[in-house]
């Protein structure tokens, strides 16, 4: 594991609220290696979202708190970094794009203003060297018409435009790690095949990893190689995506490949997961997928299961043997 | 969540009514968390209570005069000192709550009333209705509002009453236009689609439907207008085109007392004092009202 | 923009047209005779039917009207009742005072309004904030004549730091070139009564400026609060931005749209605050101006005063509108 | 099965934009731009495409929510676009509409029992009694129960909600449902369920659907025939079965590679397609997909091609197939 370049462990983040404190990452563990892409899968709710926000150290202030945990980045702990210091590491280390392209880019500043603020904000550059770059980042991530869309305003662009000018803002400074927060599901179909694509290339051409947030298990079968399923706050499996979606160990896992409706093949019947995603912090014992499990045991109710096994991980009592 | 609500749910057909009152409720601990607002509505019920029972209170009446006790700084007999015709300030103050609470509840409410109907009917139906009455609002908006009364009260003549009905129609465009951009913005919800899509017809949608979620932004903005309701006709009082001498309004108060300003301040400072509260608390209130009824901190 | 800026010009027509009629019925609705109610009930039947016949309200009444509106439109504004003059002629030293006046409440009311709002925002919940809101509640809340009345307690009468009264001391003068004093004075080089102006101007200015600056400053509060949890603030810190530059130099940007039409409704209401200000402080503005005339019942000058605060208002309005165009690129497309 | 139950005929819906300081119009978005399909009863037909190709402009157009600019809707033998206010009443009764968002569609301020009964009450069906039992009968024909009758929306999960807007829909006993969307705003944990609902639904009550939404496995699972739609027009419209096995136009091939596929061994080619969709108000000349198109020939940037039917049935709007 020495080749991972951001190592989560045992991380908690809660949010603060007038009903006391809602738990929304509850002791979860990763690493992404160099140059790898990574899946994160769950849905809404699952704090997918939050984890990748508190390694960016940007939880809504001061409601989200990290309250226990690691998150060390070259070997180094920044969870707790002072605020000086992690600007350093913003933007320049650690990079993020965002769901929404529409309201991620400030509507009153021109593209070419928010970009070579970017490339300004960690490097030393004249001017003119500073706009050479933001043209070559354009090109990089397909634009066209690069020179003239620096002085246009994002309402100008399209939702699939505005998403790779977020994705060059983010590569302005050659991050290690990529961040990138459901960049395709604000987008149409064609349109997320573009900018998926262009994300996998830029990850073969500049060896940036990635961490891919979805719901999508489509998108992360098309692009990662490792993938974490996460439900309730917790990593509930964790393996090879080849393995994961051919043998699923954890039940919420297998729900949701099985409730996706096959574009190949018509099936009668969609399997579903009954009930639906708890609220954070309403189930206080026992497995969180337990009420809504089909092969639930009475220990599921009361123990909270181990994240168990090698390789190939699952949080389940019906696999805890086979670590 | 579905296992709560079966647990809380079993509730019987004579318990309909309840959940109103658990709505409510529900209000009442969002607004009782904003120490603000109860502050604010401590003040405003505690001016309601002063205008209710000013008979019982006012150690005197509101026309008590004795020029041997005239501008006598506050003493244990006159809490509040005397005015220049030797009336009991504090007795006048609280009688003159009364004058000021009638005047901004009714002005604003006054205005609501025709606010709301010029509002629902631009908004909802549009096009050249629409034009007329937003037209005629920009036209009463393009008048600075005290000018404006002034303008209305130089019409009718001063009085305390003609005050009340310039303030309204003042604020008319305020809640027309309001109304209407809620209005507007409701229409295009996806509920009022689905009314439509039922075969509902206008009058329903708009009584039913688009009313009721129009209704927390109109009770917000009446409270603080409340506010500005109550400035304005001290405002106008001061000018002497409001409540005339020797009615107890404060800001006819102010404008009796002013020249009295460097050998009895007391008979500025508190008839001034007591507007300032009374508005701060209708402030306080409204402040919180939004922040408890805004629809984006629900869920 | 062009265009857009010639639209929001032709808007205006129907609402000024809309303002000279209400002005010009502020005489006309009057319950009874007019002229009676002007004169007042020991008038003459001659001298009633002399003024009847000087205002032209024999005339039908859209006749009347259009005569008034061609008056208006020829920088005709009828003469005053009380002596006599052409209104036009002598409204001009007016309104410089009340401008003059204004303008440094604004200046006051937008530079520690706005400043106050972000801070606030910025440093939201804390002592800081906590303390500025109250002080902006305060503020909202204040009837200004009371706080003028205050104002000339403390600091003319018992501390005797500034004068109480007026626009000029009356030992002196200043001469008139433009009638905005500030400016004349300076043009003449007179420093010595340019910083008597000045002192004759900061308490009303002051008072003016109390209710705008806390609105300006709540609003800028919350629209600055909006901002700073935008998604596109987000973006700005996961660039590894600072706060302070994301706050001034990004986000205030944003921010400055809504505050903006704040700015300009609260000019409207500046000017409507002149009437109370000026009574107050004897300041010889417009509004000193209309309440003279409210006194002795000269309709002509309430008219012509109302017509010209209005007219301001929509024209500081109009201004606020191209602003617009000026901050939001996403303007020019609607 | 074959009996036609709704025939819409070249709809169409431009909206002007105007400019300038006159208001004049400049320019037309052609936001539908002359579709026609038909729909028989008992069977789904889906609707898809990406957004701003005008799918929820039509299944909008159907109910009359918006006006269509030109075009006929026949249902049940009658153009509705023909009949007066009080006449569409009655129609509405028999085609009902599922939205999007569970969160915006059910009013906040009306209970659940209110939602559901509203319909009848607009419809004059029954008495008070007679439709509190209905809508206690609806709340469990959809998988709620009884007693949710007296919650408010706002209490409800987004897929129990849905579940709320489908009985509402079901309250006056419609003939055909446009579905809008109706699963998109869920989690895929509970997408399912809801589609499972809505065909169990079919089936029971012999319904008809016009299904529209963006995902295409949800439609193909959902769909007895499926229709494409690109800036505004309808390119491909054929049975599900032979769509999705061999789509024709190029645009659906396209549409239908791009589709990430939850199997991390599939390794299909991917069409990717260059550009963004061109803007409704400044249509290509020609094939509205020829700029973007990657097998465009001359004559497409020229001739506009029309839907056509080929030996198969299915109905293709290209110059390039036969």
């Amino acid at each position: 594991m020495s080749d991972s370049i951001l190592e989560v462990s045992n991380l908690r983040t809660s949010f603060f609220t007038d009903d006391g404190e809602v738990p929304a990452v509850d002791g979860i563990s990763f690493s992404i290696k160099e140059g790898e892409i990574l899946g994160v899968v769950g849905e809404s709710g699952c704090g997918k979202s939050v984890t990748s926000l508190s390694i960016m150290g940007l939880l809504p202030h001061p409601q989200g708190k990290i309250v226990g945990g690691q998150i060390m980045y070259e070997g180094k702990d920044i969870s707790h970094l002072k605020e000086a210091e992690m600007r350093k590491l913003r933007g320049n280390d650690l990079a993020m794009i965002f769901q929404e392209p529409m309201t991620s880019l400030n509507p009153v500043f021109t593209i070419g203003e928010q970009l070579t603020e970017a490339i300004r904000l960690h490097n030393h550059m004249s001017k003119q060297e500073q706009n050479n770059r933001a043209v070559e980042l354009l090109k990089l991530v397909g634009l066209p018409r690069a020179t003239e869309l620096l002085k246009e305003y994002p309402h100008e662009l399209s939702g699939g435009m505005r998403q790779r000018v977020m994705i060059a803002i983010a590569m302005s400074c050659n991050p290690k790690v990529l961040i990138a927060d459901e960049p395709t599901t604000a987008l149409d179909v064609t349109i997320q095949a573009q900018i998926l694509d262009l994300m996998l290339k830029l990850n073969q051409e500049t060896h940036t990893a990635i961490m891919l947030i979805t719901h999508d298990l489509g998108v992360v079968a098309q692009v990662c190689k490792r993938v974490v399923v996460m439900y309730g706050g917790k990593i509930v499996e964790e393996g090879d995506v080849k393995d994961i979606f051919n043998h699923p160990k954890h039940p919420y896992t297998e729900g949701l490949i099985k409730s996706i409706p096959d574009l190949y093949s018509k099936k009668d019947k969609l399997y579903s997961i009954k009930g639906s995603v708890p609220k954070p912090g309403s189930i206080k014992k026992g497995c969180l997928f337990a009420p809504r499990c089909d092969y639930v045991m009475d220990k599921c109710k009361e123990q909270v299961p181990e994240l168990l096994g090698s390789g190939h991980k699952s949080r389940c009592f019906l696999h805890q043997d086979e670590a | 969540m579905s296992e709560s609500l079966q647990d809380s749910a079993k509730l019987s057909p004579e318990k309909e009514r309840s959940l109103f009152v658990q709505g409510l409720i529900d209000f009442w601990k969002q607004f009782r968390k904003n120490k603000p607002a109860i502050v604010g509505f401590l003040i405003v019920l505690f001016f309601i209570l002063i205008a209710i029972f000013a008979k019982q209170i006012a150690p005197q009446g509101i026309n008590d005069q004795n020029i041997a006790i005239r501008l006598q700084p506050p003493s244990a007999k006159h809490l509040l000192g005397t005015d220049d015709f030797g009336r009991d300030i504090l007795s006048r103050i609280v009688f003159g709550a009364q004058l000021s609470l009638r005047v901004g509840f009714f002005a604003v409410i006054g205005s609501i009333i025709v606010g709301t109907f010029f509002g629902v009917i631009a908004g909802y139906f549009g096009k050249l209705i629409d034009t007329v009455i937003s037209r005629f609002f920009d036209i009463l908006l393009a008048f600075p509002s005290i000018l404006l009364s002034i303008a209305i009260v130089t019409i009718l003549g001063p009085s305390l009453n003609n005050a009340l009905v310039a303030i309204a129609i003042v604020n008319v465009p305020v809640f027309g236009r309001l109304v209407r951009s809620r209005v507007l913005t409701v229409k295009e919800e996806e509920y009022i689609m689905a009314a439509r899509s039922i075969g509902m017809g206008n009058t329903r949608i708009i009584m039913k439907h688009i009313l009721p979620n129009s209704f927390a932004p109109i009770i917000v903005q009446g409270t603080l207008n409340i506010a500005t309701a109550i400035l304005d006709a001290a405002g106008l009082g001061f000018l002497g085109m409001g409540a005339q001498p020797p009615q107890p309004e404060w800001g006819t108060m102010l404008s009796e007392s002013r020249q009295y300003i460097t050998n009895a301040p007391w008979t500025v400072i508190f008839p001034g004092l007591a507007i300032i509260l009374v508005v701060i608390g209708f402030n306080l209130m409204g402040d919180g009202l939004r922040d408890a009824l805004d629809p984006r901190m629900k869920n | 923009m062009l265009s857009y800026s010639i639209k929001r010009l032709l808007m205006l027509v129907p609402v000024l047209l809309g303002m000279t009629i209400i002005v010009f019925s502020i005489i006309h609705a009057i319950p009874g005779n007019p002229a009676q109610t002007i004169l007042g009930t020991k008038a003459t039947p001659e001298a009633i039917h002399h003024l009847n016949a000087s205002l032209g309200l024999d005339k039908p009444l859209y006749v009347q009207y259009f005569t008034y509106l061609k008056d208006v439109l020829t920088g005709n504004l009828g003469t005053s009742i009380q002596d006599n003059n052409a209104i036009a002629s002598e409204i001009w030293p007016h309104l410089a005072a009340t401008i003059e006046l204004s303008f440094a409440a604004m200046l006051i009311a937008v530079i520690i309004g706005v400043n106050a709002g972000i801070i606030s925002a910025w440093k939201k919940n804390s002592v800081v904030d906590y303390i500025a809101m109250i002080v902006a509640l305060i503020g909202v809340s204040m009837p200004i004549f009371w706080l003028g009345l205050l104002e000339q307690w403390i600091f003319s009468v018992k501390l005797n730091w500034l004068p109480s009264i007026g626009q000029t001391d009356i030992t002196s003068t200043v001469a008139p070139i433009t009638n905005l004093y500030l400016v004349d004075t300076l043009l003449e080089g007179q420093f010595g009564q340019f910083w008597m102006v000045v002192r004759h101007l900061i308490m009303p200015a002051v008072a003016l400026a109390t209710i705008p600056m806390a609105i300006i400053a709540r609003m800028t509060r919350s629209s600055m609060l909006e901002v700073l949890g935008s998604d596109y603030i987000r973006t700005a810190k996961a660039k590894g931005q600072r706060m302070g530059w994301i706050v001034y130099k990004y986000a205030l940007k944003n921010a400055f749209i809504p505050i903006l039409t704040v700015i300009g409704l609260q000019t409207g209401l500046m000017l409507g605050g002149a009437i109370l200000t000026e009574t107050i402080f004897g300041w010889p503005g417009i509004g000193l101006y209309v309440y003279n005339a409210i006194q002795a019942r000269d309709y002509p000058v309430i008219q012509s005063g109302i017509l010209i605060i209005a007219f301001m208002f929509i024209m500081v309005n109009f201004i606020v509108d191209l602003l617009y165009g000026l901050i939001d690129p996403r303007i020019k497309y609607r | 099965m074959s009996e036609l139950l709704l025939d819409v005929a070249n709809l169409k819906k431009y909206y002007p934009i105007k400019q300038g300081v006159f208001n004049k119009t400049k320019e037309t978005v052609r936001a539908v731009d002359g579709v026609s399909f038909k729909v028989n009863k008992g069977e789904t037909l889906g609707i898809v495409g990406e957004s701003g190709c005008g799918k929820s402009t039509t299944g909008r157009m159907i109910m009359r929510l918006i006006e269509p600019t030109d075009g006929k809707v026949i249902f049940e033998g009658q153009d509705i676009l023909n009949l007066s206010k009080h006449e569409m009443r009655k129609v509405r009764k028999d085609i009902q509409m599922i939205f999007q968002d569970p969160f915006a569609s059910l009013n906040p301020r009306q209970t659940v029992g209110q939602i559901i009964e509203e319909p009848m009450i607009v419809h004059k069906m029954g008495d008070r009694k007679k439709r509190q039992a209905r809508v206690q009968e609806l709340l469990e024909l959809v998988g709620l129960s009884a007693y949710h009758a007296k919650r408010y929306p706002h209490q409800f999960s987004g897929g129990q909600r849905q579940r709320i807007g489908i009985a509402r829909a079901l309250a006056v006993e419609p003939k055909l449902i446009i579905a809008d969307e109706p699963v998109s705003a869920l989690d895929v944990s509970v997408q399912s369920q809801v589609l499972n609902l809505l065909q169990d639904l079919q089936k029971k009550l012999n319904l008809t659907y016009i299904f529209i939404a963006h995902d295409l496995s949800v439609v193909r699972h959902i769909s007895n025939r499926v229709g494409v739609m690109y800036l505004g027009k309808m390119v491909e419209l054929a049975d599900s079965e032979t769509l999705y096995r061999e789509p024709k136009h190029p645009y659906t091939q396209a549409l239908l590679s791009a589709v990430p596929i939850p199997d991390p061994e599939n390794k299909t080619k991917r069409i990717i397609l260059s550009g963004d969709v061109p803007s409704p108000a400044h249509p290509p000349s020609g094939c509205p997909f020829h700029d973007r198109c990657p097998v465009a020939k001359a004559i497409c940037s020229e001739e506009i091609p029309h839907l056509r039917e080929l030996a198969d049935g299915r109905l293709v709007s290209c110059h390039l197939v036969d």
